[in-house]
């Protein structure tokens, strides 16, 4: 068969360039019984790439938690689908675009919101949210000005002309990030449970859709290049950049779910990493089918592709679909309606093969089963990150000027408020958020179309925990992002993960990961808070230095009745503070180190699971009692930052106090977890006490809200108008004055 | 009575603009699309959404000026048809010559989104009676390309006739004259980028924006 | 036959893009820069034809929608070399 | 002394804004519009100075601001007589 033979191409060094090992090439000539061509090397590079493989992950993502009583499907799909009443479903995932947004940050940035929210609306779903999970180096970098331009305004310029609001996110800065920068990208869905659409290409026989843009040469080995680490000869290895147009994406969104309204489709899959090659694979192995592609079918933005040009280009904004066959025309008038590409371009057959023909040739036949499920499945070594030292409070002296410490802790960039990102993102659009970044609450809050109740979501990861101490910082990833979304009323349903980690090949790389993941999937277990979606980002290192372990989560959570939703903003004068959770006074690892003292080592501050969830569902119950004014969880800066950010958001000063026989810095900065700070009326204070004893909660009253000034009485006393316009300007000053392009 | 939202594609507000005319019509609005070469007779006030039509491409609202509705509404605006261009529905009115002026990319170079506090510039229009002249109004702005231009002699004639309706408190986008919404000199077609349509829930963005509807329905 | 459509602003409609491309440049060293402005070039393949019916036809394009005659004024360029 | 930049996107490149601008021209009855690119011009007023030191400078700042040279091309002229 023509194009089918051993091709004189195929050298060792073209094996070795599509990242096939010789082991894996044996295979490939097992299943195949002869030599590959180019296009089926291609074909079987990008199968097995890791980002396709998940060859390093798989065993490990295997023991996550994945089920629970409203997981309406879990990882293996385009995206998770959770029960949230009365027929409604959310459908969300989290993704990465580090490598191509570090190349090109607006287009790299742009295309992964495009991709995440293809993921979503491939499953049936109107995305109504997107939330972005952000890590760049330092801020005096002279990358990092121009990497935080082209990000923000890509992820801006993507969601914006889509119009679903981007509502929240989180961002980071640290040397750990200077020479691969982070962009994990969160969309969030409603569908109605009982139309949800999968990937699995059922039945013989039946038309196989292409709809979107023209496929071009864009991104060709985007798959393999997001599994090999940077050098300084990644400029050669640059592939086409990929160029998204939202608006193509905003007539797909609204073609497929017309289509998606009627009976016409039985399969459906966005062309994503590794483009027609992993979406038609996939559908076919999900279904137990054959398929048959002509590509000269294709609809093509270039001359002279080639069939390996047009199986491995990552050209954006495309979909493949099996059709109901008699309705082939129905697909193509919706199509045409919005002014998008369609073809037919194929069928379904009981070959279990994959055939692509080409100029009425033969150019690649080989047997589905082995592309997918004998893709390798590695059991890297990985050696455990050792335990660090625990700093006791006593061990770090005093600051002299607490005014002084307060302010530096509340601008640490990290901490200091992201305005300067968020107010160029469209957060109304949809005209249904109820709450989002422009509180700097704890979580997003997006009310379900026409009806009373919200979902919460938020993103979290504290990499500086994680590099401590893997587990132990796992387990607060969840953690916070179950107390984040526990303190906006919400019960936490589910989360996505997204995670970010340096080259698998070095056992301690591995060992981050096998830790974080341990760790996550305790915590997930102990709240019963299930991973139903999420993705693997290896290979963040450049010259050999890896960026800190994140595993960033998109949390998802139901608030049943809008009446109920408690944020950061609502204290009121005269309030009296509570603070729910036990204080040791933690230190290690915390940002008061990081910025007074320029240090980032200690032990991490643990999470007492079985304490984070007693405290977060008593605090829960005191929202749904209408017990509290406002509600804010600690976290990063302990409880001096809740405080400042809880009294930014609600307009008014406090006066607060240490009730505790720890030194003030410990007291104020430390950073235990399982906590909250809520603001209440006096006639519930003695029934919040009591209540909390009762169920062996630790619960004591630390300040009271009112005037014009941040007063601890042993510790500082500043004006809050004066900390609140430091706090702001900073991202203004660092992001003023020109950018170079990368 | 009946009210119609235009949609072009990629218009991203048309749901919302839905929302807020069925608020307080209590009647659902035709959609209608931008193929559509006329508006139907019984429509009394026409919204022209937000969004990216076409993606903004070119220059926000050029291409959808051209569409195939548009002609019929302008006539139709001429007859004395209410019309209210939101955001990217003011950028097509403008670049469809129904308003002067033009909407050139923000002085300060980013889509900028936050509430913004106007001052009534002009309350006795039919868009605006029922605002007290003397209070500040917020609604939200979400816009790349708000930064009101007109030559001098336009603007001379558009102050001077009272066609400036909304001027921003804290300007955001490097509006001439502070302007963010100008009315036609027969009072019957009104632009402003911010997005009163944002502001009609006290859960979402407060009620400032609820007068113009009123407003502007009650005048029918 | 290819035609160049150049669109610029008109003189006196203020250019914020052009400003901050100058100061941007000045910021990063280039002093020499006293000012910059910022236009379009529409580039457009068109089918054969005689040299001022086309140009006609592009002047047609751009009063009708490459060029805002509000605040743009534009320039068009036939090049028939190419293709 | 001017100098003119041009900016266009790489070959290869998608250009979202070409084909939309094609489309709706051909939309429009301009059906002997085969395709569209877009760029952009950015013209600078510089300081007088030798030609090849100016273009030199010129270059370095379409390297660093002007041009994203990881999609985009560009092109410089000068023009003398202007001013
Ligand atoms: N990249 C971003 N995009 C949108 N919102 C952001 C981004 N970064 C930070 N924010 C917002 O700033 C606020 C503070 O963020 P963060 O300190 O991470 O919150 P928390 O510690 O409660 O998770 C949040 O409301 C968050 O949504
Ligand atoms: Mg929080």
């Amino acid at each position: 068969m023509a194009g089918t033979s051993k091709s004189d191409d195929i050298t060792l060094d073209v094996i070795a360039e599509h990242g096939i090992s010789g082991a894996e090439y044996k295979i490939i000539l097992d299943r195949l019984g002869r030599e590959p061509n180019l296009t089926e090397l291609g074909i079987f590079s990008v199968m097995w790439s890791e980002h396709c493989s998940y060859k390093s992950s798989r065993r490990h993502l295997g023991k996550f938690l994945t089920t629970g009583k409203r997981v309406i499907q879990g990882p293996g799909e385009n995206a998770g689908v959770i029960d949230i009443d009365d027929g409604d479903a959310i459908i969300f995932k989290m993704e990465s675009h580090n490598h191509p947004s570090y190349i090109e940050p607006y287009q790299g940035a742009a295309t992964g919101v495009g991709g995440i929210m293809r993921d979503v609306f491939t499953m049936g779903a109107r995305p109504i949210a997107l939330l972005n999970a952000l890590r760049f180096g330092e801020p005096d970098h002279p990358k990092t000005k121009s990497l935080v331009d082209g990000v923000i305004a890509g992820i801006g310029g993507y969601g914006n002309c889509v119009g679903v609001p981007t509502v929240g996110g989180e961002t980071n800065f640290h040397a750990g990030y200077n020479g691969n920068i982070l962009v994990n990208a969160m969309c969030v869905g409603l569908a109605r449970a009982d139309n949800v659409f999968y990937s699995a290409a059922k039945g013989v026989g039946n038309p196989i859709f292409y709809v979107g843009s023209k496929t071009g040469r864009d991104g060709i080995h985007g798959a393999t290049m997001a599994s090999a680490e940077f050098d300084d000869d990644s400029e050669e290895k640059r592939p086409t950049v990929q160029v998204g147009d939202p608006f193509t994406e905003k007539l797909l969104i609204e073609a497929c779910l017309e289509l998606m309204a009627t009976d016409a489709i039985i399969a459906i899959q966005d062309m994503g990493a590794a483009g027609l090659t992993s979406s038609s694979i996939e559908m076919a192995d999900k279904g137990g089918v054959g398929v048959a592609l002509n590509l000269d079918k294709v609809p093509q933005r270039e001359t002279g592709m080639t069939a390996y040009e047009m199986m491995l280009s990552e050209s954006q904004e495309r979909m493949l679909m099996v059709i109901q066959p008699g309705k082939e025309q129905l697909a193509f008038d919706v199509f045409e309606k919005w002014g998008l590409d369609v073809a037919e371009i194929g069928t379904t057959t009981k070959t279990g093969r994959l055939v692509l023909t080409h100029g009425g040739k033969t150019v690649c036949d080989i047997p589905i089963a082995p592309l997918a499920d004998d893709a390798p499945n590695l059991n890297r070594p990985h050696t455990p990150t050792a335990p660090r030292d625990v700093i006791e409070p006593s061990d770090i002296i005093e600051p002299q000027d607490y005014n002084d410490a307060l302010v530096r802790v509340m601008t640490d960039p990290d901490m200091t408020s992201k305005r300067w990102i968020w107010e160029q993102y469209d957060r109304h659009v949809m005209a249904d958020t109820m709450d989002s970044s422009q509180s700097g609450g704890d979580a997003a809050i997006i009310r379900i179309h026409g009806t009373n109740k919200a979902i919460a979501v938020t993103t979290d990861c504290t990499p500086r925990y994680c590099y401590a101490d893997p587990y132990e910082g796992g387990k607060q990833v969840v953690a916070e992002s179950w107390r984040n979304l526990t303190a906006v009323g919400a019960d936490p349903i589910a989360i996505t993960d997204c995670l970010n980690f340096g080259n698998p090949e070095r056992p301690e790389i591995m060992g981050q990961f096998v830790g974080c993941i341990d760790g996550m999937n305790e915590a997930c277990r102990a709240f019963e808070y299930p991973v139903v979606s999420g993705n693997v980002s290896l290979y963040n290192e450049t010259n050999g230095v890896a960026i800190p372990p994140t595993p960033a989560v998109g949390g998802v959570g139901l608030i049943p009745d809008l009446s109920l939703i408690k944020t950061l903003k609502g204290a009121k004068a005269g309030d009296t503070l509570i603070m729910i959770g036990e204080t040791d006074g933690w230190l290690g690892s915390s940002i008061y180190l990081r910025a007074l003292m320029g240090r980032e080592d200690g032990a991490p501050p643990p999470v007492d699971l079985a304490a984070e969830k007693r405290n977060g569902d008593y605090v829960r119950k005191l929202i749904r009692n209408r017990r509290v004014s406002a509600v804010h969880d600690l976290s990063d800066g302990g409880f001096a930052s809740a405080a400042c950010e809880m009294a930014f958001s609600s307009g008014i000063g406090a006066t607060l106090s240490n009730p505790s026989d720890l030194p003030a810095h410990a007291w104020y900065f430390g950073e235990d977890q399982g906590r909250y700070l809520i603001a209440t009326d006096k006639n519930s204070i003695n029934p919040i006490l009591t209540t909390a004893n009762g169920l062996g909660v630790k619960a004591q009253i630390v300040g009271t809200v009112g005037g014009d000034r941040l007063t601890a009485k042993d510790g500082f006393d500043v004006s809050l108008s004066g900390l609140k316009d430091r706090w702001e300007s900073w991202m203004p000053t660092l992001m003023s004055g020109a950018t170079e392009t990368v | 009575m009946q009210t119609a939202v235009i949609v072009f594609p990629a218009s991203n507000c048309d749901r919302d603009a839905a929302v807020a005319l069925e608020t307080h019509t209590g009647k659902a609005p035709h959609m209608i699309w931008h193929k559509d070469t006329s508006i139907p007779d019984d429509v009394r006030f026409v919204v022209v959404p937000g969004g990216f039509s076409y993606g903004d491409y070119l220059r926000s609202g050029a291409i959808a000026a051209q569409s195939p509705v548009i002609k019929d509404l302008k006539q139709k605006a001429e007859a004395g048809l209410p019309v209210l261009g939101i955001c990217n529905g003011f950028q097509i009115l403008t670049e469809a010559g129904m308003l002067p002026g033009a909407l050139m990319r923000n002085a300060g170079q980013k889509f900028v989104c936050k509430i913004s506090r106007l001052r009534l510039a002009n309350a006795q229009t039919r868009f605006t009676k029922l605002y007290d002249a003397k209070h500040e109004i917020d609604i939200p702005v979400a816009h790349h390309d708000g930064n009101y231009f007109a030559d001098d002699d336009t603007l001379r004639r558009i102050e001077g006739s009272g066609q400036v309706v909304f001027r921003y408190v804290d300007n955001p986008n490097g509006s001439r004259g502070d302007i963010a919404g100008i009315i036609n000199q027969a009072g019957n077609v009104l632009g402003m980028m911010p997005h009163p349509e944002r502001a009609i829930d006290p859960l979402h963005g407060g009620t400032d924006g609820s007068n113009i509807f009123k407003s502007i329905l009650g005048s029918l | 036959m290819i035609a160049r459509v150049y669109v610029g602003l008109k003189p006196g409609v203020l250019d914020p893009q052009g400003r901050t491309i100058a100061s941007s440049l000045n910021d990063l060293g280039f002093e020499e820069v006293q000012d910059a402005t910022q236009g379009k070039v529409i580039e457009l393949k068109l089918a054969n034809g005689e040299r001022d019916l086309v140009k006609a036809r592009v002047k047609e394009m751009c009063e009708k929608l490459l060029a805002n005659t509000v605040i743009e004024s534009y320039r068009i360029e036939l090049d028939e070399t190419e293709e």
